[in-house]
């Protein structure tokens, strides 16, 4: 039996919306604080015409204070609400720093259930759109660091979609960090009303035999330009894209590595301290006997992320993928 | 500055009624209430002590000294509202309804001591200082949307003044009129630093000018005071009037906390005289006194109840089961991750026919 | 606390002089100086306005109509003070000396946008909010400890006073009585926020009683104002009398920055107005007039010079050397750790040979 | 040629204190800001007696506001001084994350150089001391993935002081955690004076051929019982301490694991996230070929460093040490 489903075919930032508009629709304890949010729509539009269909009480603009928003956010948690918070620029989190690493992230375990804060942290995030600096940081492992919070990091409409529905059904905490490059890059299918993607599953974007590459977020579509000249070449890659960072879908990790046997890891965060060496450490784990050479990462470098007249060198490219795939092939 | 915000009183330090104020609502069985509380929660705090030194519990944060203002603010509380505690304000939290047994059991490093009774919206004690006060905030907030008419108290010393997280609350509640309280107990103090240091101004209530919000500078050792204008606060947040901020000057007789020695940084004679002088307790003894009500069987009555009650709370958290170790991984997420669960398997195993303590 | 900060003037929209402050010390020369300077950065906000337009530089934050603030404020430092501008006070750092050929260079995404001419003490635009005001008050109590005279500014918009930056560094400020402005700049609108959202104080100048610090609110559009009350807060901080907070009342015509449109949340209508009315421009011209020192020939040769210097800035800027990508690397530590080195020696040696500019 | 050196036999705590009158005595740029650090001499006494002796100007107990003098230590960086900023409890540090991830970490870059902050950020750390929540952080891992930081962890007397003048007279920001379980439990032999640890460096404390241990600050008494009980049963432990967290000492975790094929990493931080990630990364691209057996990693689990009824299940024991070192032997 068929049911047809109804899809448009949107944008990622129009996901973004139609999931909140879905939600909020839904329950009526989901309502949405921060910065430019309400009148104008937020700086992306992500919230657009939110608040003349539900209104001020549900839709806050928030004097500019992201631990002082962040920590309201974390009383109306424990009061019945689901706050979605939208931090302006990933880079804009620190200030809220405290209040998501002591509390946000604690209070469950520190009342042993009694309060729990099942909020969602919205964060457009990373280089490559000549955005001033700050504005495209990817800090993504200081909250896979930290338990009691999952990272999540969608880079097509349909995840971004599915994956921030179940964010805000989560129980807990969720980081849902927003690829600005893609924001409206792609276009792709999405069903109308509720579905949801499930947390902590990565998903195979390419089947190859010979080598893994494991990517998320506004890498996505560069590893799959590097993948598809790969193939030209004859080197078949297999390209998972994780689309959550904490709790990572280690089960599609290491079923990829053990028939490769070989694996290029690609983010934009820095390499030390990236949440690429938790995939290394997955790796270490479940596939020692079966690697056959040294995994390579490619990541945007130990540095700070630059103006954007250098934006370019510090992102990962097609070429340093290929260059990747090359040294993990000829070991 | 000062004088625009002087100290309010009603009760002086002879226990005289030096105002007015509020005259019609000081009851015989108001105050003694008053005074049984404030008893209680002295008792326990002094047990407390003990029981850190004897090694029975963990490093601990006495208030002796600011017991009037914990009481009169925690009394004028309605049951459904919400009270978020700093780590020193376990007084205002066992005079609101929360367990003694849990409390001792917070200072004795079990999560249990953070789950208030059932029906009871009591934070845990805020460690990071001023942090609390967003989260007040916020609850109150959400009070606002449902709209209901209960109301939020957040707790903070002349210390948390300093932080951000105390200008964004404040500031967040003054713009979307949060049914909100925010008290503060001026005890001079921020562990070592004296408010000269923390800050320029001479009162902390003058810094609801700054959002303004109305605002309060009172004797936290004066019972009356304290009680009835937290009272007109939580009325002013239930009518939907927003957030008031109230200084309530008080003093901590002992150290910041039992891991602090105060003579390093201050003269305890200072302390001493305070006891004798302006003391909570005493000054509301000296007003039973001045209005024939002090009864010596009745107080030693209340005190034995209180001693009796106490040790049936220790007595509980000495019993409590020992911890658990599944516990630490069992409730940080709803449900736990594959890492958690491999963690927790492993040593689970590891430790697995021992007595599962571990030593070091 | 309105009438208590009343908004202070010299000189009114139509160029009239309203009060006898500081009447002696207006000369001729100042006040061309001043005219000269507002021009200068008003042609060159609207040219850099343009060069984003045209893709020549990236985003750009103008500041239109905040001409007077960011002159008059600039105006009053001595050489060897501190400034701490944001995002939005290319103006201000301009006036101060700073080289136009660097700002384009900030804005068209390059470091060496943040260094100032040598001896200048300009830090780079501070991007996230408020966090420049606690750097300005270390620099200040850096000059307190070497006995200096000299001074700091700090410049942050109304939407700035929400963050705990703000408080932590008044507060800080207040206590040690470092040598800093506070500048502000309440253009009204913090991106959309308007300022009812963002606080519920009508005033800015009302936020220094929670430190105890003096503060005045004046026109930011009348340049007087703002230089002399910019000179008498300085001259306190030279003479060890702390903190000031300064309130410019003023409004910014265009968007928060290019990439954003602000029909969506304000009526256009109240910018034109105000372009008619306050404009500080056209306010001096207009005093100008009254006065008789009004000389089109004069104008238009202030106006040709600073076109020409513009226009020389961008060609500089234009013909500056392409982003080496070593500069990536060099500058993170004094000595690279082996990580960068690895990574630099890698990635050049990838890029090496070809032009070395990738593209996706 | 042999030159006296005169020594003290001193705790960790006391070489702070050594270090930091050193060089308040050597150079007047040096200044300290914290919380209670004034007449109070710290909560732990590093600055005991330092007020006396160099004045109000040069020990600055300041507001209870860690980004406000984070903030103002980053402009008096600028202005010529050396500040060195005590946060009470590293879980504290919290609030300031936005001051040093945006400026202390970024100035040198944003600047080319023209401004630097040459800061130290001192900060006790750790569990096992029965202190309250939040006290008991070990979140270095929020700082090496921080570009333009340096972060360092003593466990001994000698190299606490060593290494914190290093410190001070490095150019650029160091975190310097300090192990709160190590303060008063070790004495050693001090010289007094001015000498430094090589920031950078590790140290073996034990040779052997079988295993490698590698690990740092309060988890090093542990590590050599664990370490000397495997030895009565024939197994030969290698054990290093990091000593720097970034950049690490590869060389010698390179030479080590190439000598034994077996490593077992014990950290006190989470597993997921933490900086026995970055070793194993180093492991994977030095000694992929040396290599025998997978990594171990002993860590604290992913969880909130628990309230102290429950620390010492939390913190990694010499058992579950002896454990892994089975396990890597075993394999
Ligand atoms: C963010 C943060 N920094 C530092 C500390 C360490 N600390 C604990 S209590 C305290 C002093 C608090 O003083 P105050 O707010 O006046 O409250 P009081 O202890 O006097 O009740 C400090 C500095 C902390 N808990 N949180
Ligand atoms: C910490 C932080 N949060 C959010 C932002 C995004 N942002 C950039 S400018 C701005 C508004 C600032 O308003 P205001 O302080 O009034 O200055 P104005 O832009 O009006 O000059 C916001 C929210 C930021 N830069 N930093
Ligand atoms: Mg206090
Ligand atoms: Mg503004």
């Amino acid at each position: 039996m068929y049911t047809a489903i109804k899809t448009r075919t949107i944008t990622l930032i129009q996901a973004i919306t139609d999931a909140l508009d879905t939600m909020m629709e839904e329950k009526s304890e989901v309502l949405l604080l921060g910065e430019d949010i309400g009148r104008n729509g937020g700086v992306f539009r992500a919230t657009d015409g939110l608040l003349e269909k539900y209104g001020e009480d549900r839709v806050i603009d928030t004097p500019l204070s992201e631990a002082g928003f962040v920590g309201a956010g974390i009383g109306l948690s424990v009061n019945g609400f689901i706050p979605i918070i939208e931090i302006q620029f990933l880079g804009f989190i620190y200030p809220a720093y405290e209040q998501i690493m002591t509390h946000a992230t604690r209070l469950r375990m520190r009342t042993m259930g009694h309060y729990t804060v099942p909020m969602v942290i919205r964060a457009p995030y990373g280089a490559g759109v000549r955005a001033p600096e700050i504005h495209c940081d990817s800090t993504e492992a200081i909250f896979t660091h930290m338990p009691g919070i999952k990272v999540v990091c969608p880079s097509s409409p349909y995840d971004a979609k599915g994956l921030l529905i179940a964010a805000i059904e989560d129980s807990d905490p969720v980081l849902f960090m927003e690829p600005m490059r893609c924001y409206r890059s792609i276009r792709e299918e999405v069903p109308e009303g509720k579905y949801t993607v499930e947390i902590g599953r990565g998903k195979k974007l390419l089947e190859g035999d010979d080598v893994s590459i494991i990517t998320w977020g506004a890498m996505v579509p560069i590893v799959l330009k590097a993948a598809k000249e790969m193939k030209e070449k004859g080197v078949q890659c297999d390209v998972i894209d994780l689309r959550t960072l904490y709790p990572i879908d280690y089960e599609i990790i290491a079923d990829s590595v053990q028939k490769t046997g070989r694996t290029v890891i690609v983010h934009e965060a820095h390499a030390t301290g990236g949440v690429g060496n938790d995939v290394l450490a997955i790796i270490n784990e479940t596939s020692f006997l079966f690697q056959k050479a040294p995994v390579e990462r490619v990541t945007g470098f130990d540095v700070p992320v630059p103006y954007f007249g250098f934006e370019d060198h510090y992102l990962p490219s097609e070429a340093r993928i290929i260059h990747a795939i090359k040294k993990v092939m000829s070991f | 500055m000062e004088s625009q915000f002087p100290i309010l009183q009603i009760m002086d330090c002879n226990g005289q009624i030096v105002s007015p104020m509020y005259k019609e609502k000081i009851t015989e069985d108001i105050v003694k209430n008053f005074y049984k509380q404030l008893l209680r929660i002295r008792l326990f705090d002094r047990k407390a002590v003990s029981l850190q030194r004897q090694g029975r519990i963990g490093t601990y944060a006495p208030f002796e000294g600011q017991e009037a203002a914990q009481v009169g603010s925690a009394l004028a509380l309605e049951p459904a509202d919400w009270m978020f505690p700093t780590y020193r304000d376990h007084g205002a939290a066992f005079v609101f309804g929360h367990s003694l047994r849990n409390i001792l059991l917070f200072w004795n490093g079990r999560n249990e001591g953070c789950v208030p009774p059932s029906g009871k919206r009591i934070f845990p004690p805020g460690i990071p200082i001023a942090t609390q006060i967003p989260h007040a905030v916020g609850a109150a907030l959400g009070e606002k949307i449902k709209g209901s008419n209960h109301a939020a108290i957040a707790y903070f010393g002349d210390g948390a003044t300093s932080e951000g997280d105390f200008h964004e609350g404040l500031n967040f509640a003054s713009v979307i009129k949060a049914p909100v309280v925010f008290f503060n107990q001026n005890n001079q103090y921020a562990i070592s630093v004296p408010i000269e240091k923390q800050m320029n101004t001479k009162t902390i209530a003058q810094k609801a000018l700054a959002y303004d919000i109305p605002s309060v500078r009172l004797d936290g050792n004066d019972v009356f005071i304290v009680y009835f204008e937290t009272l007109k606060a939580l009325e002013r947040a239930r009518k939907g009037e927003g957030p008031t901020l109230i200084e309530a000057v008080t003093w901590r007789y002992g150290a910041h906390t039992t891991a602090d020695d105060p003579s390093k940084y201050r003269d305890q004679i200072e302390s001493n005289n305070r006891r004798v002088e302006t003391d909570p307790l005493l000054r509301l003894e000296r007003w039973l006194k001045n209005e024939g009500l002090y009864e010596e069987n009745w107080i030693r009555q209340i005190e034995s109840d209180a001693n009796q009650e106490i040790e049936l709370a220790i007595a509980e958290m000495e019993a409590f089961p020992k911890a658990n170790p599944a516990d630490i991984f069992d409730y940080v997420f709803a449900e736990p991750t594959w890492q958690i669960n491999q963690q927790k398997e492993e040593y689970l195993r590891l430790i697995g026919g021992e007595d599962k303590c571990i030593r070091r």
